[in-house]
């Protein structure tokens, strides 16, 4: 299809959207409204359930389904791309060059990445209490690790990146979600069911299950995200193909 | 004002199509896509905004404060989540298709017609 | 009038801004300093709001930048290095910005909030937000 | 005041994604991007959604443009050699 | 039993994560073992529940107070349960087939193959169980992301990564359309449930007195463009041809066998449970809609299939034909309509994925699916052939196969609708046939005719296997012979069609959903006669094989398949991401105009 087609098509197509949707937008209840009754509700719940942040408690909690496909949305994301970005047979692995760092970058990066990881399970621990929970303070973490390779070089990361261990707390992280799901039917009710203890409001350990599957969650997406960013590097420092003229797939 | 943060979602869109669909590089068509998607996290949130109420995290908030809507946060963050899976799969295609075709112009990829 | 809103408004439309237009146009080497400056200004944007909407839960989203915003800055240097040629425009802004720009604004936040965690939480802020910013800019100066 | 905040950031995110469209090479579309994502950090917290303020931030400012620079990275050097 | 209901999405994931977090030190059969396993107890769950009477499970036990719930609500009404149980059936059916099958996995990954089939099921079985929009969207997403990492998965060959990549971009820009019309539904119902907000559609159209404004017309095109991308109905079929050109042959047989599918059962579900009251969009829109991209789809694939020269090609195209017929079938929104449909999908499944079975035979044993290099290799196979001939003979609507049955209920239903079924049925049973007579008899000339135009042959293609096998494995022909056999008593088993006919009762019933779900009032559905074989359409059927065999006949001699004042719609099909991201957006627009009009 010759390019002034494709755009004539594709203006149409984005004007008819354009009007469809501008139509919609002019019956939409004024921006800033006071009707939420889906979220007058979900306040009401959480605050029964004993926590504090009431959109941990819509996640993990009331609409904990929904975030148990969204983890496994991540956990297939990231096996698809180990799966997508192996290392075929006409490759081989070359080992980087050390990067050359100013000394004052390589003491920051040592001296901010432990600081980093303190708030990436600060913000994870705190989950149903503050802002944050298990998927931002896993993916902070995860940053924390490759500060190393920012600040550092390559090498230091894998020294410190067993990439089996991770692959294993991410098949346990996502194991760990399913089964503390489970833990409600074991208990006598529905599955995903908040049947522990919800100890008292705007403590460490309130809401029940809320924290642990924050820490669930915390687990897989943290390793999720090194494994992913693993594959990322590898391929574009160390996998050459074979004969480095010729290149592995298909001649150009 | 009661219509421009839909109307920005709607254009938000709208640029990110025509981005994906006048690409001639792929990691570029990816970058679109992102911010074809970014259009959904501006809409929900626009949908659960309360005037003069604020976030729903009673840790430092007396309870019967008015508050923003929980939901579509929640569902906002599940869209956060899809957005960066489904970038990062596409991107690891968009390695392979360099590896396999040497090229990253869709005009370029000429494998699969008729 | 709310000026802890007031100072985000400007701080948001006379820096945010300008950085968005100096992130969008022009060589790579002053895309990477517009970036750094942003994630600079967002930082104290986020510490204003805090401050301006009485939530002082908000404070976090300022720690989580003061450390992620330079990390990205470092990505951009280390993987855009030949781009960036050797001195970018704006780059002798960085390093006054963040030396007079964090205290001005972490100051008057520890004098509103008094002293207790909250106040050594902003401090921690302000030094990371200091050391991030020289560590970056002499960064992206020998890229 | 909340008002004008909204409005600014509002016609903030919209430029730079416009902008982050316009810029056809994928480097430099990377640092849109990441400008991208703060705005957008900054228009949650501005419509009190710190959470997914907190989750854009953590995903938009290292993760996603260092997967971007890398594919970049990698596409470039499989393309000069050839 | 209600309890139970999670648990048949939540088994396969468990299975995947025990697969991933083990994945060193497992050698690969123990892998595939534990695979199947899995696949094979969600199975037994979804037919346990099937055996019970209708279930509605809140998770997390968040049931609704006076009618209104936080929760997330799965509805195990008997269409869904059927599909989760079709779901699983073919991923068993998948997983034995593919045992042994890959050359060498992912090194330190022995079991990644199992476990991305594993997600896709649970992904499928979890978005026609969900009761949820938002739900739907996830596991429309979940089901996306391990498709396009299953259909890319042999990335050593150029074409699989360019098949993925188009059905990633595609795929993922419907899901955000779909997003959006969820948005706005939230924002005018304040509900994310399908029940829910019909029922808040409705009360809002009884205050104001007037049916469907713009925003829920908008909402209704939206949300159905997603389910569309993912039913590949036209403008919006472009990835499916490609994406199963290039998928890995068990992929192929989920993708065509069960996952398009899902996408016309949500556009169902979602006009039924949401737009089919009085607060929703007008039956007449609905159905014009439907009719037309029915219609439109049906006669492309058709015309498509009929010229291509790559086996796999081929049968993506009859999949989009077949999905038409299917969203025809849907369009007449009676229950003679989703029954006839019902039983259509069952034995088109069966039907479909055994043909690709064969083909995968084929291009393990010979290195091709090329219609014109395989000219009379097949001989060496004469059961595969006879698979392969009894599939099209399936598609062509030959009675007693499922699929005949099917469309014998559907047809009944309007005068013009059996010339269509007929014709469709027809030319693509003939292309199939033609491809099994040329092959497996070596009919008509060796493939001497040359490249017409840009097209893709299916030429030196990899085995799968590694090497060429000598003869077929027996697991891949066993697997064929089910897969059919199932096809077969799809049609002929008169209890099926009772229990699928009172499912299609309640299926389109939209007060009696809402009650269910809402207010736990089941609805005793009694058990009516339904009406099964009849003459007229058992002669439908049998004209429709006798007109597929005479078109294969006439071709196997012919120089080419080309139809010549075909070559500009040829030309579209480019596999070019931008062109099928505006033909998209194109798309929306389109039904838009239908339903608004």
């Amino acid at each position: 299809m010759t390019r002034r087609l494709r755009l004539w098509v594709l203006t149409a197509g984005l004007l008819a959207t354009a009007a469809l949707y501008v139509a919609a937008c002019t019956d939409l209840p004024a921006f800033g409204g006071s009707w939420h009754p889906y979220g007058d509700r979900a306040v009401r719940a959480a605050l029964q359930q004993h926590t504090a942040n009431a959109v941990s408690s819509v996640n993990f909690d009331q609409r904990a389904f929904d975030t148990l496909g969204e983890e496994t949305v991540l956990f297939s994301s990231v096996l698809g791309t180990v799966v997508l970005l192996r290392r075929t047979r006409g490759e081989k692995r070359v080992a980087p060059g050390p990067a050359e760092v100013p000394a004052a970058l390589r003491r920051y990066g040592l001296l901010v990445l432990p600081v980093t990881l303190l708030i990436g399970l600060y913000v994870i621990a705190h989950g149903q209490l503050s802002p944050g929970g298990g998927f931002q303070g896993g993916v902070v973490v995860a940053t924390s690790l490759h500060l190393l390779y920012i600040a550092v070089d390559y090498k230091a990361l894998e020294r410190i990146r067993p990439l089996g261990l991770f692959e294993l707390a991410d098949g346990t992280g996502e194991a760990a979600y399913i089964l503390l799901g489970a833990a409600g039917l074991i208990a006598g009710s529905a599955y995903l069911a908040n049947t522990l203890p919800l100890g008292t409001f705007n403590t460490l350990s309130s809401g029940g299950t809320v924290p642990l599957l924050n820490a669930a969650v915390g687990v897989e997406v943290t390793s999720a995200v090194v494994v992913l960013l693993a594959h990322f590097l590898g391929q574009a420092l160390e996998i050459e193909s074979e004969d480095g003229a010729k290149d592995g797939g298909r001649e150009a | 004002m009661s219509l421009l943060p839909y109307l920005i979602a709607g254009w938000v869109f709208l640029v990110g199509v025509h981005g994906i669909a006048t690409s001639r590089n792929l990691i570029h068509a990816v970058g679109c896509l992102a911010v074809t998607q970014s259009s959904t996290y501006v809409l929900l949130l626009a949908v659960g905004y309360r005037k003069g109420a604020t976030a729903p995290v009673f840790s430092d908030l007396p309870v019967d404060a008015p508050v923003v809507d929980p939901v579509v946060q929640a569902l906002a963050l599940t869209d956060v989540v899809v957005g960066a899976t489904v970038t990062a799969l596409l991107l690891a295609l968009v390695v392979q298709t360099a590896k396999r075709h040497g090229t990253v112009d869709p005009d370029e990829l000429s494998e699969l017609k008729g | 009038m709310n000026w802890w809103l007031a100072a985000a408004l400007a701080l948001v439309t006379g820096g945010l801004g300008p950085c968005l237009w100096g992130a969008a146009r022009g060589s790579a080497g002053r895309r990477v300093v517009a970036q750094n400056m942003a994630t600079l200004l967002l930082c104290l944007v986020f510490l204003l709001l805090a401050q301006g909407y009485a939530r002082p839960s908000y404070v976090d989203l300022a720690l989580v930048v003061a450390v992620l915003g330079p990390a990205g800055t470092l990505v951009f240097t280390r993987l855009l290095g030949d781009e960036i040629g050797e001195n970018p425009p704006g780059l002798r802004l960085l390093t006054p910005a963040v030396l007079v720009g964090a205290p001005a604004t972490v100051v008057p936040l520890c004098i509103a909030t008094g002293p207790g965690r909250a106040m050594g939480k902003l401090v921690l802020i302000g030094l990371l937000l200091i050391a991030g910013g020289i560590v970056t800019s002499a960064a992206v100066r020998r890229a | 005041m909340h008002d004008a905040l909204i409005v600014v950031v509002l016609l903030l995110v919209a430029a730079a994604a416009t902008g982050a469209v316009l810029q056809r090479d994928p480097a430099r579309q990377a640092v849109v991007l990441s400008a991208l994502g703060l705005t957008l950090a900054v228009l949650f917290t501005v419509l009190q959604a710190p959470d997914v303020g907190l989750a854009q931030l953590a995903v938009g400012s290292a993760v996603t443009p260092l997967m971007i620079l890398l594919t970049v990275r990698k596409v470039r050097r499989k393309g000069r050699r050839e | 039993m209600d309890r139970l209901l999670p648990l048949i999405v939540v088994v396969p994931l468990l299975g995947a994560a025990v697969l991933v977090a083990a994945g060193r030190h497992v050698p690969r059969p123990v892998a595939e073992a534990v695979a199947g396993l899995a696949a094979a107890a969600s199975a037994a769950l979804a037919a346990a529940a099937l055996a019970g009477p209708p279930e509605v499970s809140w998770v997390g036990a968040w049931r609704p107070q006076d009618g209104h719930s936080v929760g997330i609500v799965l509805v195990g009404d008997r269409i869904g349960l059927g599909l989760a149980a079709l779901t699983s059936l073919l991923v068993v059916a998948v997983l034995a087939y593919s045992w042994r099958y890959f050359d060498e996995p992912p090194h330190g990954h022995g079991g990644a193959f199992p476990a991305l089939v594993l997600l896709f099921q649970g992904g499928m079985c979890g978005f026609a169980l969900t009761g949820d929009l938002f739900d739907a969207f996830v596991f429309f997403e979940l089901m996306g992301v391990v498709g396009y990492a299953l259909t890319g998965y042999r990335v050593e060959e150029a074409r699989p990564v360019q098949g993925a990549l188009v059905f990633g971009f595609v795929n993922s820009l419907g899901g955000y359309a779909t997003l959006l019309g969820i948005g706005l539904l939230y924002a005018r119902t304040g509900e994310l449930g399908m029940a829910q907000v019909g029922r808040e559609l409705d009360q809002a159209a009884d205050a104001a007195g007037h049916g469907a404004d713009a925003l829920v017309v908008a909402a209704f095109v939206l949300v159905l463009t997603g389910l569309l991308v993912k039913a590949a109905a036209v403008p919006f079929h472009f990835w499916l041809p490609d994406a199963h050109a290039v998928a890995p042959t068990p992929v192929c047989m989920l993708l065509s066998g069960v996952m398009v599918e899902m996408g016309g059962y949500g556009a169902a579900r979602v006009w039924t449970t949401v737009f089919g009251g009085p607060g929703g969009v007008p039956a007449a829109g609905a159905r014009r809609t439907l009719l037309v991209l029915g219609v439109g789809s049906a006669l492309v694939g058709a015309l498509m299939c009929w010229q291509q020269r790559h086996v796999k090609r081929l049968l993506a195209f009859s999949t989009v034909a077949h999905t038409g017929l299917f969203l025809t079938g849907i369009a007449l929104l009676t229950p003679h309509g989703v029954a006839g449909t019902a039983l259509y999908v069952l034995g088109h499944a069966g039907a479909k994925a055994a043909l690709f079975a064969c083909t995968g035979i084929l291009l393990d044993r010979h290195g091709s699916v090329d219609e014109c290099e395989l000219h009379g290799k097949g001989r060496g196979i004469p059961f595969t052939g006879l698979l392969f001939a009894a599939g099209g003979l399936a598609l062509a609507g030959l009675p007693p196969f499922g699929t005949s049955l099917g469309k014998a209920l559907v047809e009944e239903r309007s005068p013009w609708l059996p010339a269509l079924f007929v014709l469709v049925s027809a030319v693509t049973g003939g292309a199939v046939l033609r491809v099994a007579a040329r092959v497996f008899l070596g009919a008509g000339q060796a493939g001497r005719e040359d490249d017409e135009g840009p097209e893709t042959t299916g030429g030196e293609e990899e085995p799968e296997t590694g090497r060429r096998v000598r003869r077929p494995p027996v697991p891949m022909v066993t697997v064929a012979a089910l897969l059919l056999a199932g096809a077969l008593a799809v049609g002929t088993v008169p209890a099926l069609t009772g229990a699928v006919s009172a499912a299609a009762e309640a299926f389109t019933d939209h007060a009696g959903y809402a009650a269910a779900v809402l207010d736990g009032r089941p609805a005793g559905r009694p058990e009516g006669p339904y009406d099964w074989w009849t003459w007229t359409g058992a002669g439908l059927g049998l004209l429709s094989a006798a007109l597929a065999v005479a078109l294969a006949a006439r071709s196997v001699g012919l120089e080419s398949r080309a139809v010549p004042w075909s070559a500009p719609l040829r030309r579209l099909h480019s596999g070019h991401v931008g062109d099928y991201v505006a033909w998209t957006v194109a798309g929306i627009g389109l039904v838009s105009l239908l339903a608004l009009w």
